[in-house]
């Protein structure tokens, strides 16, 4: 017979007022088991505490049950308590008597009884808990950082400045990501290419810091502390030991395509680095494009490489690496523009984003930053902005408000008027938000100093009207229709996670929104973490963020790697899968639905009869396992069992509750 | 509340076993917040929809719920990455089933419900309890002793 | 019927006098008419016991579980529905395919002796004999003869694979595939509402006597240890309450469900005729209709699909249907 | 000697049924089975074996015997109120009351099993077998299809009518309420069902001889055919829940929180767990050991303890075993012949 000891909470009046606590005491003097029931005013307070390590000790209580609030407030508390008493602390229960009863019920009879129930439950649950023991392992303590925009930069930096090894995987063959297209940034309207490439070069400098540009990471198994990824380092064709980085092939290819780094709107070769100030400067062959590749024909940059770096055979090279923590610092996308034909994109030239606006203004972009109109390198005079395209917007786009288009928005209008003084802005916006440091001072400037005209409203249409385009739009303050004739329309995109997203939040573990931002362990109180432990998260991936939010971000997300690294061991949740052998039939069916890869098969030699039978059972990795028990359902003769939520506990806890 | 007069004295047991990430969390939600909903719910915490196996569904039924209620995070938010959608299949064709051996299908109920909805695991656990008062006791399942 | 058997017997001689085999599993004949029961042979000079008529129903495949491990090799011989069962014990990684060493029988349908029984048929007859489409009944003195499908089984006039889909050798030819509809009884129940449809299956559980006949024979249990069985926790009690049986017959067939390969012997073994292939039936329709055509036992490299999901897939609990 | 047309028997049914509960073999979703008679009732006489023999109604699959409460560390017990018996059993064929006469040797004979001791005060109306079935083997253990020397009240089936003749004073009483429906047969009709019997019995007779069959059985416990028999068994309880005979049960608990109650059950030797001990030792570790233990018991430990064979025929093993494990052929092993027809 179980020796439980059973201690109600009061929670001053917060259980006490609507619960009888009198005769919940009396009620669970008489439930299976329970040797001992108490109240305190408040359980978790210093003499609650006190009152239950010395109940464990002079009852020798075997099983504790607390009712009080909700176990996602207290559990740990009182967990520590129980072990502070010699306790093993997973022979803990909670009946959750606060939120799930006293609060929410007004009837204090129908209150009281429920409680009873609840603490019934517990008992039942708490008669069937086992010691648990979390086991021990060791990190590995290398981190590995997914990205090598702005955020993966910095996490990058940071980490390898508190001495431990990172590898930075880009995907494109240079580091430096959508900052590094960016011209000016708000609201000091420093230059974007000069505060980061510094960075840049420091992470390629960095002792501690392995880049793995043109790089993309293909799996993932393993666990905090113990990831095993596998990357795939695409075939440059440049041997990077070779090059000078002297630019003669790309000078002498012949081959022109447009370039991302552009966004469309300047050509590049298929040898090339996607911008001057690329890290590292070396470049890569576009093998989809390039003649050599396409047709067996040209081999231009290879003959004039004074180097010979160029290399035709060089193939995919797969790193198999484990890592202790993983930063997921993969950036933003814009959403896609077929949905809003309204607004011409595509049908005309100097219908553009705001991100094609960055390049046109940017020194190093398209036409040397002179903002001249793509259609014929003319100035333009009337230029209209348009807000929250895609954005706030339910029914075709996304929800939610994509945050800095309100700030580069009035940054673009102040370049505008400096690069052209008599242009002129027009900016059509549902609100302007400008909650920031010296934002709404530089939005201000953008209307006062800089005379761009704010209309409160929707643009209706765009379409092409001679050399000009038509902006349709109403005012509504005014109240009143507004055609405007301008010479380039400017659309502030939604920010998206990137398009393939989804998959790498599959390959990882991690969770996604219904928009396939990732998301955070809490978003209060653990904003930087993802829900698998040693995943951690930075930047525009999680959500719409400005520069200085992602860099901070991705400092945090680095101080949690680090906190991460610098253990030599960490410790695992005991509330994991555990097999019983003698039922598993070896069907396997755990292993198809387990998300974490957690089950493997494995041999079992046992006599039958006087023969050795070999056969498969099912084995869990403690470390891999999350606990969510998806395999113990999925186990039809239930051999795998969750411990903390085993079968038979569940099943007493529904026999209990029922009663 | 719209009751029929001659199921006001029936006060009906409904188990719902909430993933302990997201429906567990807006229950808690809805108490800190004060939203009051029938104390004829009374939950049973599971780390995942995942881990609730038709089994527990039937003992609940066996055993006198006139009600049951599965609830967990939102497709595409479980804190286990695939578990509800493990759930999903699994408590679809559950539904059916009882109702193709002649259980109301009303008594078994899945909802999504983040950790962020507390007012409508309150509505959640209002309307079922509505219904299965309607509906009157659970006699087909229930163990006759 | 006799040339396959000739066949048969002398396959297994020769696989057993090479070596290549230390197990033969087939059927032989009984004394009584209906009675062809499973047989093991290690001897070649035991392969005259051997038999093929219209009562061979047994799917041999089960017996791998006890009696492949500790064996070179055995060798049996599967109809189409034998074959999905083998395939489903493939899919549950419980047989080794390199171990077992397949006949396949193409099987145009088989005698139910309970339809012959009802059709007054049985007594004094001696054996039932097919050519083309047509049985005849010998008796002592006389003979009768009558078009096949009135006698077949139920689930045979339904089959949808006669042709084994997994087999080494294949003895004869492949019979025509012409199946019924299956889901008809299904429909009809789905069609009542819901207390008819209670008190229908309140009746069928009321008989269950739990003999675990359907659960036996199933190709698709082959648990070490039945949940059913289980002490502790002690899920199904043993007393055959209405609720317990229907706990039993519920979680019995959603163990089945994805896994079902329909071949309708748990409803042929059970003693007080509990029509089971409804209750798989209605699973395998639901799947078909929410998550695409599935058949068990065809591909048992196929994921099944209750250990997957897709997430685009319908909530379909939020159905209401009214009660 | 009496008759009843078959034409009155509705009446004949209904009348019996006022008196006390009144079982008879009914047809339902097309499985025939004992069960209470009641207005409308699908009566199948004419069906030689229910699916499950009359043993479900004198010792049915599971009953409750003891209710207790448990507080705290204090138990109560009530044990529950003996079953009623008075209760009839219509068209009983005399092999299934050759097997209610097998279990009251387990359960009359000290420690008498009071629930059953209840329920055995039925009042037992045996109907004969004109043609039994290619499976019935009832004369191999010195049975009659004809007659059945244990019921209260033995029937003949004369096609038109039912000949009728109490066998005990209970039967008697019961006849002596029924003059309004009884009548007296002719010479002719007595002797066309006279006829019929002996018939029966010749062809039955004809079949088998069990001449040292228990002496035999008692060596053949190492005998070759259990290791052939056995590997083709399924492990379900088909034969053993269908038999008229087998009396084996297990005791379990359903227990509600502190309010709970104790059942007896049926259970199988064919089970695994049915020897399975607490500390995980099966002294019947395979299938092998349980398919003897059923037949060696049947033919030779049972008989051996009790001095009749533990089977009596019926055959419902031989028809309903989803592999065919035939008794039979079993007791040809140990020595009983047989001339197929």
């Amino acid at each position: 017979m179980r020796r439980i000891g059973v201690f109600i909470c009061w929670c001053g009046t917060n259980i006490a007022a609507t619960v009888d606590i009198e005769t919940v005491i009396k009620e669970a003097r008489e439930m299976p088991g329970v040797v001992y029931a108490g109240d305190n005013k408040y359980m978790c307070s210093e003499t609650g505490q006190t009152q239950i390590k010395g109940t464990i000790v002079q009852q020798k209580l075997d099983r504790v049950v607390i009712a009080s609030c909700s176990p996602r407030m207290h559990e740990l508390t009182f967990r520590k308590t129980a072990a502070a008493a010699g306790l093993n602390p997973y022979l803990v229960e909670i009946a959750n008597v606060r939120e799930h009863c006293s609060w929410v019920h007004k009837d204090k009879d129908a209150a009281t009884v429920k409680a009873v129930a609840l603490i019934r439950t517990a008992v039942a649950k708490a008669a069937l808990d086992t010691g648990l023991e979390p086991q021990e392992f060791v990190v590995t303590r290398r981190a590995l950082v997914i990205g090598g925009g702005i955020a993966g930069i910095q996490a990058a930096l940071d980490i390898a400045e508190a001495g431990y090894a990172v590898d930075l995987v880009e995907r494109t063959p240079s580091i430096g990501g959508r900052m590094a297209q960016l011209d000016k940034t708000f609201p000091t309207l420093d230059c974007s290419a000069c505060i980061l490439t510094p960075k840049m070069v420091d992470a390629a400098a960095h002792p501690n810091i392995n880049l793995l540009t043109y790089s993309e990471v293909e799996e993932v198994e393993g666990y905090v502390g113990n990831f095993e990824v596998t990357i795939r380092q695409k075939a440059r064709s440049v041997d990077a030991a070779k090059c000078t980085g002297c630019g003669l092939c790309f000078e002498k290819c012949p081959s022109k395509v447009k370039s991302e780094f552009d966004e469309g709107l300047a050509l590049r070769k298929a040898i090339y680095v996607p911008f001057p100030q690329a890290v590292p400067n070396i470049p890569v062959i576009d093998r989809d494009h390039c003649r050599w590749f396409s047709k067996k024909k040209c081999g231009v940059c290879k003959k004039v490489c004074p180097a010979s770096a160029v290399d035709f055979e060089q193939s995919d090279v797969l790193i198999k690496q484990k890592y202790g923590a993983i930063v997921v610092a993969t950036g933003f996308d814009l959403i896609g523009f077929e949905i809003f034909g309204e607004f011409g994109y595509g049908k005309h030239p100097d219908i553009i984003t705001s991100m094609e606006f960055e390049r046109l203004v940017n020194a190093s972009g398209p036409g040397g930053g002179k903002l001249l109109k793509p259609s014929n390198q003319q100035p333009p005079k009337n230029v209209v902005f348009v807000h929250c395209v895609g954005s706030r917007d339910k029914s075709r786009g996304k929800p939610y408000c994509s945050k800095i288009c309100c700030m580069y928005t009035a940054k673009h209008a102040v370049l505008l008027k400096e690069k052209h003084p008599e242009a002129q802005a027009y900016v059509f916006y549902i609100d302007v938000r400008t909650a920031g440091k010296d934002f709404e001072e530089f939005h201000r400037r953008a209307v006062e100093e800089y005379a761009a005209v704010y209309l409160r409203g929707l643009v209706g249409k765009v379409f092409p009207s001679g050399d000009k385009l038509l902006v349709n739009g109403v005012d509504t303050l005014s109240n009143q229709a507004v055609e405007i004739e301008a010479d380039l329309v400017v659309l502030a995109a939604a920010l998206t996670p990137r398009h393939d997203a989804e998959g790498l939040a599959r390959m990882l573990g991690i969770g996604s929104d219904a928009h396939n931002f990732f998301v955070e362990a809490h978003p209060k109180l653990r904003p930087v973490e993802s829900h698998t432990a040693g995943l951690f998260l930075a930047g525009t991936c999680q959500g719409p963020r400005d520069i200085p939010e992602t860099v901070a971000q991705a400092g945090a997300a680095a101080a949690k790697a680090i906190a991460l690294l610098n253990k030599e061991t960490l410790l695992s949740d005991p509330c994991v899968s555990a097999v019983d052998e003698s039922l598993c039939t070896g069907c396997l069916a755990c292993l198809k639905v387990c998300p974490y890869k957690a089950i493997s098969d494995k041999p079992l030699t046992e006599k039958v009869h006087g023969r050795q039978r070999r056969r498969l059972v099912a084995e869990v990795n403690k470390a891999l396992c999350q606990g969510c028990g998806a395999c113990s359902a999925a186990c039809r003769p239930g051999a795998m069992n969750l411990l903390g939520f085993s079968n038979e506990q569940l099943l007493a806890e529904v026999d209990a509750i029922c009663l | 509340m719209s009751v029929a007069a001659k199921t006001q004295d029936f006060e009906p047991l409904i188990v719902a076993f909430c993933c302990n990430w997201c429906s567990y969390a807006g229950a808690d939600l809805a108490g800190t917040g004060r939203m009051s909903y029938p104390a004829n719910i009374r939950v049973i915490r599971v780390p995942c929809s995942s881990r609730v196996s038709p089994n527990f569904i039937l003992r609940a039924f066996q055993r006198g719920a006139d009600g049951v209620v599965v609830a967990g995070c939102h497709p595409g938010d479980c804190h286990y990455v695939s578990g509800n959608y493990h759930a999903r299949r699994r408590f679809s064709m559950l539904r059916r089933f009882l109702e193709f051996v002649g259980i109301e299908a009303e008594r078994l109920e899945v909802h999504w419900i983040s950790a962020s909805e507390g007012s409508r695991f309150a509505q959640v656990m209002q309307d079922i309890t509505d219904k299965i008062r309607v509906l009157g006791p659970n006699r087909k399942l229930r163990d006759s002793r | 019927m006799k040339e396959i058997m000739q066949k048969m017997r002398a396959e297994a001689a020769r696989v057993l006098s090479s070596g290549e085999v230390d197990l033969v599993l087939g059927w032989e004949k009984g004394d009584l008419w209906w009675q062809s029961y499973p047989v093991f042979i290690e001897n070649e000079k035991k392969a005259e016991l051997l038999t093929w008529d219209l009562f061979c129903v047994p799917n041999l495949a089960k017996y791998l579980l006890e009696e492949i491990w500790h064996k070179k090799r055995v060798a049996l011989f599967f109809k189409g529905c034998d074959a999905l069962g083998f395939n489903q014990l493939m899919q549950d990684k419980r047989v080794d395919r390199e171990k077992a060493f397949i006949f396949a029988v193409p099987c145009s349908g088989l005698v139910d002796p309970q339809k012959v029984e009802r059709a007054g048929l049985h007594q004094g007859l001696l054996r039932v004999e097919r050519l083309g489409d047509e049985l005849t009944f010998v008796y002592k003195d006389r003979e009768k003869k009558t078009a096949a499908p009135w006698f077949y089984y139920d689930k045979c006039l339904t089959c949808r694979y006669p042709n084994p889909v997994v087999f080494d050798f294949m003895l004869g030819e492949p019979v025509p595939v012409n199946p019924r509809e299956r889901f008809t009884a299904v429909k009809e129940l789905e069609g009542q509402n819901v207390d008819a449809r209670f008190q229908y299956w309140q009746r069928q559980f009321s008989r269950c006597i739990r003999c675990f006949a359907c659960r036996n024979v199933c190709p698709a249990c082959s648990c070490r240890e039945c949940i059913f069985d289980l002490t502790s926790p002690r899920w199904l009690g043993k007393a055959t309450e209405l609720s317990e049986n229907q706990f039993y017959h519920i979680t019995r067939a959603f163990h089945m469900a994805g896994r079902c390969v329909d071949c309708g012997e748990c409803a042929r073994v059970c003693p007080v005729q509990i029509p089971l292939t409804s209750l798989n039936r209605k699973l395998i329709k639901d799947i078909d209709e929410l998550y695409g055509p599935y058949d068990a036992g065809v591909d048992p490299q196929k994921v099944p699909p209750l250990v997957t999901f897709n997430p685009g897939d319908p909530a379909a609990f939020l159905e209401s249907k009214g009660v | 000697m009496q008759e009843i047309q078959k034409a009155r028997l509705p009446q004949l049914w209904e009348y019996l049924a006022k008196k006390a509960p009144l079982y008879l073999p009914q047809q339902e979703d097309g499985v025939i089975n004992f069960a209470p008679w009641q207005e409308g009732a699908r009566v199948k006489l004419e069906s030689l074996n229910t699916v499950l023999p009359p043993k479900s109604i004198v010792f049915p699959q599971w009953e409750t015997y003891l209710h207790f409460t448990q507080k705290a560390r204090e138990l109560k017990l009530t044990p529950t109120k003996e079953p009623e018996g008075s209760y009839i059993l219509f068209g009983v064929r005399p092999c299934d009351v050759a097997g209610i006469t097998v279990l009251d040797r387990v359960f009359l004979q000290d420690p008498v099993d009071v629930f059953y001791e209840s329920r055995r005060r039925c009042t037992i109306i045996s109907l004969a077998c004109n043609e039994p079935d290619i499976s019935c083997f009832c004369s191999a253990f010195g049975l009659e299809p004809g007659f059945a020397p244990a019921a209260d009240i033995m029937l003949w089936d004369g096609d038109k009518f039912l000949l009728w003749q109490s066998l005990t004073e209970k039967g008697e009483t019961l006849t002596h309420s029924l003059t309004d429906l009884l009548e007296v047969p002719t010479p002719a009709e007595t002797e066309s069902v006279q006829c019929l019997r002996e018939t029966a019995a010749t062809v039955q007779e004809q079949k088998w001889g069990l001449d040292g069959v228990k002496e035999r059985a008692k060596d053949m416990f190492n005998a070759p055919i259990w290791d052939s028999l056995y590997r083709r068994c399924l492990g379900c309880g088909i034969c053993t829940y269908l038999c008229p005979t087998c009396h084996c049960f297990d005791i379990g608990d359903f227990s509600r929180g502190e309010r709970g109650e104790r059942f007896r059950c049926w259970d199988s030797c064919m089970y695994k767990d049915f020897t399975l001990m607490a500390s995980g030792e099966n002294p019947r570790p395979t299938q092998k050991e349980r398919v003897r233990q059923r037949f060696m018991h049947k033919l030779s430990y049972f008989p051996a303890q009790h001095g009749l064979y533990g089977c009596v025929g019926c055959g419902r093993c031989v028809r309903k075993c989803p592999v065919n494990i035939d008794i039979t052929q079993v007791i040809k092993e140990a020595g009983g012949s047989i001339s197929c027809a």
